[in-house]
């Protein structure tokens, strides 16, 4: 029912807060930015294992000492306001990330960019050359892994400085408006109804075939399965398992699904007595009915995963080595000599991590372990576990960018367990963890070059990770998204990126 | 006004028009009132009703068939009429029947709870504005206004949302949110009593404010305060309801029927009865309460309606 | 000789400011001595109810001169309890004066209580007994009391804290007239085994002159004159509305009277 | 010749939470073109007699008789139809209690202006005229403010003669006037009374005139009925009232302090029981006055009419 | 000496404002003082509330540095008064911030969504009067009758329904199965705007463009929630009337009007139903009030992008300026309409002055 050169989205939107790429952080800013927004390198939505390849940059070059890259600029490329992308843009763009120091900032300035140095450190070199240099020698592939990053999101510098307000380099305007380059053009977005994308006709790599792209917040994805099966729409995203299986039978329609970035885990209080004995937390692991949640309430939406890395992932392992065995859990808390544990756990209001907080605490029971839960709304969670009041979390993690070193870094490293060190960025930190030699193998993993020994070390690091952290990864998730049957090409974006309208076609 | 009741039964007793002692007289006012309360059918029923949901809340232990909280991921998502099951189970596999059972106790709870809070306070606001009148009254009214144009889910959710979710708090939000009405209500009553003639009569024989509120105007409120607190508390349970489907009422895993309908919609599509049941559970006993709150209303009120 | 039991001089009180200002009473004086039955009469609206409630504190927006038993009084709230003790009221409308959920007993008791006496069984059955109610009503409700029932409990009422004077206003106008007798009779055994002194108020000019011994007429908030009760009968009388209000007392007669004025 | 209005045992039952209750019970009596006074003590039964006649009694109210015949018509089995055609055209009734009888939102001249158009068919400034005259009739002072006015701006007497100018208007044969002078000054009260009195006396109009001021009946009307729990205890003529011999009806004259006759006591009236078991004292044979003919212009201009006589 | 001798007697109650005139200065003050407690209250509540409104604006991963830049920026360093006098003249300025949820300022976003509730909560009143008034009237007309008893059904049932629940079941019988209505959302999504927002309210801003196609696309969205919302209002307006009528029916001057010879049916509609005007214009305003504060479950259930979803997001997220925006409108409209019941009160009843 909806027009053949037109694609109706129906989607929680509700999270979309500002498409200034600079700071942009959500998924749904994330989608937006990927279609409109152009970046030095970029993912192939036809082969995303491919990793990042040749998009504004169209090669570069690592100097000698490895600390600088040089990425040649495309020629001939247009902004959305006629522009023409200029190196300049280019420079100007990631200066301005790091300037701004927006929350998403730390992924560009983990390479030791600062207001001070930026100017130095991003620059333009030649008439289409830009050179990036870091602080230290890193893996090469962090680096340009970090650049397909919404951060990096090349705006128009001419417009942007047109609209800057004292001295917000534009930020204000471009929270709400686009400077991009990319295949599609922003032309509305009402707040927690809809946006709308208009198909770029001068966009570089040629115009996409869906003229007009509308993304309608629905709320539930009862409804959302609704306006699929009536064909007012021909994408619903957020469909739960019930709903999926339904329209996998349904004639005209199909589901798409996706290995995605985000993982479910719990952690554990490293400042609690109890939960800091290692046979505590490695008891509760075997305390997860892993294969039940799969299997009914999960069911395809969430995969068995227990380690950091999400599959997909450089340094990815398979390992998955606990089940749900509450002998061997009894054994090890009466190993640990823990009677009558208590735990309470902080749980936001959201179904999903809802009915996996009380098959916790029904499979906790089996053995002993009274396990409370807290429900909050998502502030109200995040707030207490950032001051490290939780005992204990019910959560999910994205990666920020495609690189193992985000969830490295998050889930492994914590140089300053003190409270008042305040790394709310580190997970690790959030559950006053100390990971003591952890610290060392993140680091060093960051700056190997060589490919295959990287993924080895983060291997390693995993395996012994999984054995000792006070978190249980339990689960990564699968996207299942709905679809009229003549929608093709669609891709969410997989583990790594958001989604990419431009290569959607109708049949 | 026909023949006079015999006294020597126990009915003729309670009927007597020429009680001899103060608990003659009061229980035969009781009485008096439960038989005209009787003839009405209706309210009958909504009090039958009622007196099953708390027989429901004693004994669920002895009623349910299952524990509300054993999970069974196997048997998940099971359709009405499954043996064992007669309401079916919900997503984790529970008992959707004894869930609703053990869900009368908090309903019962909440219901309690607020109908202790909200019309107390209401009562005395309104009471001590209508009475003192000037100052007090403009105070007290403007900030019964305020409460009154707050809008009420926002109250209730920002209170929630100021001290955590949880069923206490719910109730205390609810309270927050219900008692402006019933201010109103008591100092429009307070202002036509006050200037009757047995309240000038009491003050004539020197009595304080304190004791004419307490004593003679509480009296005079409180019956329509009752009525239109059992007519409210249909609202009442819908509003824990709304706020447990925004998930901010009663916390998981406990059965409280609005999150449970919160939890069930979900399947809403193919596995219809998870979120219906706690839905005619609670249209049940919202009924009962409106039922009964017509049925009081005619006998407390007579003026009201009818 | 002894000072008058309520005295009056110069009374004025009035309802509401600016726009809203009503002058209920202007300037009234009169005296009542002890033992004395004084009556009020006049149209509706002359402001007779105001006098009393000034008197009672019921009414705070009042000046001029009022004394009880020589004690002046001030305008205000605060009447202290020997004020209470000395003074009581019984209401015109027996339906509205005596609270729907409270019994007999309640009203008696409290009002004793208020009084601080401890012996309340023994006066409660005393009080029915002087007001001809027998112990058979100390357990009813209002609503299962005749009108004439009513005002006897709310003359046991006034009576409670023995008090010296007895304001009425329009005890019997809202009871018919064999009822009215029975009320009428009661309140003059009352006054003589108590030795009370009444003010009363009514538009029935017959039922003054049946309780009392001297009248003043009010017309408008104002007194426009005080007489005796012989001489209101011999029709002698000196102000054309006391005059006025003794004809129209006397019934209805057929086109040949001469009843014209407008 | 018949009678106006005969009414043979009526009965008003009210069933209530102590089984039923009978307001009337087996009322008899004849009404030539006269003025028929009702007394009795409150709750005697007196209105509702007087709603009974117009069929108005409300339900749950249960009303019976053998017959109520108008001018030889009975009442009772008329359709509700055909007792609208009655009522207010043929039997109006001035009601007891002014403030509440009238809208309170409609204005006074709109309310009597209905009366009228319910049953003739007038223009509005013809009915516009007869009412203000109406009003004048019934002594208004000021027609035109209190023709644009709210019932609540009325004073108690204004809103009796409203009533009466209400009622009035369609020019009905029988009136029946409950307690219409009660708020009344003494001296409108007479005019009023006088109003009434010329009507019957020249129209023929029959008058229902229910009061408990024994002295008022005594002095205006032709016959008086005394009720008392229902029933009518007594009958006679309105001037041998003061020879009345039933007890009750005794008792009740007594209980009235004089003005003139200073009493120490007042005597006080004995309920016998017997008196509410007694049969209702029936129509009494003796022959009606001889009808006076309707005035030549008939259904006229009344509240000219009456206004000119004045 | 030069006294001026007071020739005024009435000036020791010093300048007699006219009546009016203090009624309406008392109304002023006190709508004033409601809206500044209204205020004060949000305000209070806001900051007091666990949730953190700098995380709303930095998000979950911020480091130290940029959390306490942007808690300056906010001005949550200063006492909770001198912020709350700070907002207080922004307010009074018109300017009620940004939303933190849309980057919007909150003045264009209320402008966008509290259009789309009030033409809902309009739509469901008129629902509910057009159906309730009358059915109401009839009850009470023939009380104890069959179409009292279903009205009294029907209002019982409207007062005990979840009104998610039933939302949810409506959606899925009248747009999943029977297909009668447009979905969830205000209009189908190609005709996404296609008509230029005047009012902000679609059916009336098709209407004005003359684009049919668009007005009859989103009434058949519109007419669902409506309806739901407005049996909600019906089921207390027909109950309140029935009440109020039976009250006036009961009232002497119905009998009255009886004795006139009039019909039942005028009796009825002319003389009861012309007094309970007044109080049937409070009831309707009050039902309409809170279907305009209360709506948030149906709208979020349709999708409907009105107030009540607006600041209910704000509120979960922390998002103050947003809540307090939101509050303010909310809170207004209920004063006015208040202080609107009551005029028409003062201007229906002729007993009210
Ligand atoms: N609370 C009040 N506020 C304003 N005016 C009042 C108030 N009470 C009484 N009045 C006015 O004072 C005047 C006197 O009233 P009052 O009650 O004393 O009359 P009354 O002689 O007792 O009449 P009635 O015989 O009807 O009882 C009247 O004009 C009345 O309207
Ligand atoms: N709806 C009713 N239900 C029960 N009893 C009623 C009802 N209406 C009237 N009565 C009773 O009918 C009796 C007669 O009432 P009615 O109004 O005729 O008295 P009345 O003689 O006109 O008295 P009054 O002089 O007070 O007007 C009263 O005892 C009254 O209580
Ligand atoms: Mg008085
Ligand atoms: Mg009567």
């Amino acid at each position: 029912k909806t027009p053949d050169n037109m694609l109706v989205v129906a989607q929680r939107i509700d999270d979309l807060i500002t498409m200034d790429p600079a700071q942009s952080y959500e998924f749904t800013g994330g989608d937006i930015s990927r279609n409109i927004y152009s970046k030095l390198v970029t993912f192939d939505p036809a082969d995303l294992s491919a990793g990042y390849k040749p998009s504004i940059a169209t090669k570069w070059d690592v100097s000698e000492d490895g600390k600088t890259v040089t990425f040649t600029i495309r020629k001939g490329v247009k902004f959305h306001s006629g522009n023409p992308l200029r190196p300049e843009d280019v420079a100007f763009s990631l200066q301005r990330a790091v300037l701004l120091n927006k929350t998403p900032s730390f992924i560009l300035t983990q390479f030791g960019f600062s207001k001070d140095n930026v100017k130095d450190t991003i620059k333009v070199v030649g008439d289409d050359q830009v050179s990036i240099t870091t602080d230290k020698r890193y893996a090469t592939s962090f680096l340009l892994n970090c650049l397909t990053a919404t951060i990096a999101g090349i705006v128009d510098e001419k417009t942007v400085m047109a609209h800057e307000k004292d001295g917000d380099m534009g930020n204000e305007w471009l929270k709400t408006n686009d400077a991009g380059s990319g295949p599609y053009v922003l032309t509305s977005w009402k707040p927690n109804d809809s946006y709308t994308l208009t198909a770029f006709n001068d966009y570089w790599g040629g115009a996409p075939a869906m003229k007009r792209i509308i993304v309608r917040h629905v709320q539930e994805s009862a409804t959302q399965r609704l306006m699929l099966e009536k064909g007012d729409i021909d994408v619903a995203r957020n469909l739960n398992p019930e709903d999926v299986q339904a329209i996998e039978k349904e004639d005209g329609l199909k589901v798409d699904n996706e290995l995605r970035g985000r993982l479910m885990y719990i952690s554990f209080n490293q400042k609690d007595p109890e939960l800091s004995k290692p046979k505590v937390v490695e008891a509760l692991k075997y305390l997860v009915d892993y294969k039940g949640m799969v299997n009914s309430f999960l069911k395809g939406q969430w995969q068995v995963h227990q380690s950091f890395l999400p599959l997909t992932y450089l340094g990815q392992i398979k390992d998955n080595p606990y089940s749900f065995n509450v002998d061997k859990a009894k054994e090890l808390l009466k190993e640990a000599g823990v009677k009558d544990l208590t735990i309470t756990a902080g749980v936001r209001d959201a179904q999903e991590r809802l009915e996996i907080a009380q098959s916790l605490q029904n499979t906790f029971a089996q053995a002993g372990v009274t396990l409370k839960i807290e429900v909050g709304t998502g502030k109200q969670v995040l707030g207490k576990y950032r001051a490290r009041q939780l005992q204990m979390y019910v959560g999910a993690w994205g990666p920020d960018y495609p690189d193992p070193q985000t969830n490295a870094g998050t889930f492994a490293w914590n140089p300053n367990n003190a409270d008042d060190a305040k790394l709310t960025g580190s997970l690790a930190w959030r559950n006053a963890w100390d990971p003591g030699k952890f610290n060392q193998m993140v680091d060093a993993a960051v700056v190997e070059p060589d490919r295959a020994k990287r993924a080895k070390m983060y291997e390693d690091m995993q395996r012994e990770w999984q054995k000792t952290a006070p978190f249980g990864v339990l689960f990564q998730k699968v996207e299942q998204t709905g679809l009229a049957a003549d929608v093709q090409h669609l891709n969410v974006g997989g583990a790594i990126t958001a989604i990419s309208y431009w290569a959607i076609t109708k049949e | 006004m026909t023949a006079t009741p015999d006294t020597t039964t126990w009915r003729g007793w309670l009927l007597s028009d020429t009680p001899t002692s103060r608990r003659h007289a009061r229980l035969s006012s009781l009485y008096k009132g439960w038989l005209s309360f009787r003839s009405n059918t209706l309210a009958m029923v909504g009090l039958g009703i009622l007196v099953a949901l708390l027989l429901m809340a004693l004994f669920a232990p002895l009623i349910a068939p299952h524990d509300p909280l054993a999970q069974n991921l196997l048997d998940r998502l099971k359709p009405l009429g499954t043996p064992g099951h007669i309401f079916g189970t919900d997503s984790l596999g529970r008992d959707i029947l004894s869930r609703l059972i053990y869900g009368s106790r908090i309903t019962l709870y909440i219901v309690t709870l607020v109908a202790l809070i909200a019309p107390i306070a209401g009562l005395l606001a309104g009471t001590v504005a209508g009475y003192a009148g000037g100052w007090a009254d403009i105070v007290l009214m403007r900030i019964t206004d305020i409460f009154l144009a707050f809008p009420r889910l926002v109250l209730a959710l920002a209170f929630v949302a100021a001290l955590g979710a949880g069923i206490e708090n719910a109730v205390l939000a609810i309270s927050l949110t219900a008692w402006p009405p019933y201010a109103r209500i008591a100092r429009a009553e307070t202002l036509t009593i006050r200037n009757s003639d047995y309240i000038s009569a009491v003050r004539l024989q020197g009595a304080g404010p304190m004791r004419i509120i307490t004593r003679h105007i509480w009296p005079l409120c409180i019956s329509s305060l009752i009525v239109r607190v059992t007519l409210d508390m249909a609202g009442i349970i819908l509003a824990a309801a709304g706020l447990g489907f925004l998930g901010l009422g009663a916390q998981p895993p406990s059965p409280e029927w609005g999150a449970m309908i919160s939890e069930g919609r979900r399947f809403i599509l193919d596995h219809w009865w998870v979120a219906t049941m706690p839905g005619l559970a609670i249209f049940t006993v919202s009924l009962g309460f409106n039922l009964l709150g017509d049925g009081l209303r005619d006998v407390l009120d007579p003026k009201a309606e009818k | 000789m002894s000072a008058p039991a309520l005295s009056f001089s110069g009374l004025d009180v009035w309802f509401g400011s600016g726009r809203d200002h009503v002058a209920a009473v202007k300037g009234a004086s009169f005296d009542v001595a002890k033992g004395e039955s004084f009556g009020l009469v006049g149209e509706s609206g002359s402001g007779k109810s105001t006098i009393m409630r000034a008197l009672t504190g019921l009414v705070e927006t009042w000046s001029g001169g009022m004394m009880v038993d020589g004690h002046k009084l001030t305008p205000g709230k605060s009447r202290d309890k020997t004020f209470y003790k000395k003074v009581q009221m019984v209401f015109q409308d027996p339906y509205a004066s005596l609270h729907p959920r409270h019994s007999v007993d309640m009203v008696l008791s409290e009002t004793l209580r208020l009084h601080g006496f401890d012996d309340i069984e023994a006066r409660i059955g005393k009080l029915l007994d002087d007001v001809g109610l027998g112990p058979a009503f100390r357990f009813r409700y209002p609503h299962q009391l005749s009108g004439g029932q009513r005002q006897r409990v709310a003359i046991a009422r006034a009576l409670a804290p023995e008090p010296e004077i007895l304001l009425l206003d329009e005890p019997t106008s809202a009871l018919d007239v064999s009822v009215q007798a029975e009320i009428l009779n009661l309140l003059g055994d009352l006054r003589d085994e108590h030795d009370l002194t009444f003010l009363m108020v009514s538009h029935n000019l017959a039922v003054v002159a049946h309780m009392c011994s001297r009248i003043a007429v009010m017309k408008d908030g104002e007194i426009v004159e005080v007489m005796s009760v012989e001489d209101m009968r011999a029709n002698a009388s000196h102000h054309s509305y006391t005059q006025s209000l003794l004809r129209a007392s006397q019934g209805y007669f057929r086109d040949t009277d001469a009843m014209q004025e407008a | 010749m018949t009678d106006l209005l005969d009414v043979q045992n009526l009965w008003v039952r009210f069933p209530t939470r102590n089984g039923i209750f009978d307001a009337v019970r087996g009322v008899s009596f004849r009404l030539g073109r006269e003025r028929l006074g009702i007394v009795g003590e409150s709750g005697s039964g007196k209105s509702m007699t007087g709603r009974a006649i117009l069929r108005l009694i409300r339900p749950p109210g249960q009303l019976t008789a053998d017959h109520i015949r108008l001018d030889g018509e009975d009442l009772m089995t008329k359709s509700e139809k055909g007792m609208r055609a009655v009522r207010g055209s043929r039997i109006s009734m001035v009601m007891q209690d002014p403030k509440f009888s009238l809208n309170p939102v409609m204005r006074v001249g709109d309310q009597i202006m209905e009366a009228l158009r319910l049953h003739a068919r007038v223009s509005r400034t013809e009915a516009r005229k007869r009412a203000l005259e109406m009003l004048e009739a019934v002594s208004i002072r000021d027609p035109e403010r209190v023709f644009r006015a709210f019932p609540h701006e009325m004073s108690g007497g204004m809103g009796q003669r409203i009533m009466i100018a209400m009622m009035l208007i369609p020019n009905p044969e029988l009136l029946i006037a409950d307690e219409p002078t009660s708020a009344l000054d003494v001296s409108v009260q007479g005019q009023v009374l006088r109003i009434m009195d010329k009507l019957v006396q020249d129209r023929g109009m029959g008058l229902i005139f229910i009061s408990h001021d024994l002295n008022l009946v005594a002095q205006f009307c032709d016959r008086v009925l005394i009720m008392y729990a229902g029933r009518v205890v007594e009958t006679c003529d309105a001037d041998k009232l003061h020879q009345a011999t039933h007890p009750y009806t005794r008792g009740l004259l007594n209980s009235m302090p004089r003005i003139d006759a200073p009493q120490s006591r007042l005597d006080v009236l004995s309920r016998d029981p017997a008196w509410s078991e007694a049969p209702s004292v029936g129509p009494d044979d003796r022959g009606l006055p001889e009808l006076p003919q309707p005035g030549p212009a008939g259904l006229g201009n009344l509240g000219a009419d009456i206004a000119e006589g004045k | 000496m030069t006294s001026v001798p007071n020739q005024n007697g009435q000036s020791r109650r010093g300048p007699a404002l006219p009546k009016w005139l203090k009624g309406t200065i008392f109304g002023l003050g006190s709508i004033l003082a409601t809206m500044l407690g209204l205020l004060f209250v949000t305000f209070i509540i806001g900051r007091v509330m666990p949730l953190d409104p700098v995380l709303a604006v930095v998000g979950e991963r911020a480091t130290q540095s940029t959390y306490n830049e942007v808690y300056h920026q906010l001005g949550l360093d200063k006492p909770l008064l001198v912020q709350f006098l700070y907002y207080l003249r922004d307010v009074i300025h018109g300017d009620f911030g940004t939303s933190l949820l849309t980057s919007h300022p909150v003045i264009q976003d209320i402008a966008r969504v509290f259009p789309a509730t009030i033409e809902l909560a309009t739509l469901g009143t008129i629902i509910g009067v057009v159906v309730g008034v009358p059915l109401g009237v009839i009850a009470a007309a023939r009380r104890g009758s069959w179409i009292d008893q279903i009205a009294r059904v029907v209002a019982l049932v409207g007062y005990s329904m979840p009104i998610f629940w039933l939302g949810l079941v409506g959606l899925l019988v009248f747009y999943g199965i029977l297909g009668w209505v447009g979905g969830p959302g205000r209009v189908s999504v190609f005709y996404d705007g296609m008509v230029p927002p005047v009012t902000g309210m679609i059916l009336v801003d098709a209407a004005l463009a003359g684009d049919w196609d668009v007005f009859r696309d989103a009434l058949s969205h519109i007419i669902l929630p409506a309806s739901l919302l407005g049996y909600y209002s019906l089921a207390y307006i027909s109950r309140m009337t029935r009440s109020f009528m039976l009250e006036q029916l009961s009232a002497e001057y119905v009998t009255t009007a009886r004795v006139k010879g009039m019909s039942e049916r005028a009796v009825i509609w002319r003389h009861a139903f012309g007094n309970i005007g007044v109080q049937l214009i409070t009831v309707v305003a009050l039902s309409y009030a809170n279907l305009l504060e209360g709506s948030v479950l149906t709208e979020i259930i349709f999708s409907w992008p009105g107030i009540g979803q607006y600041i209910t997001n704000a509120l979960l997220s922390a998002d103050m300026s947003a809540v307090l925006g939101g509050t303010i409108v909310v809170g207004l409209v209920f004063v006015v309409l208040n202080v609107f019941s009551d005029l028409l009160y003062r201007f229906f009843d002729p007993r009210a002055k």
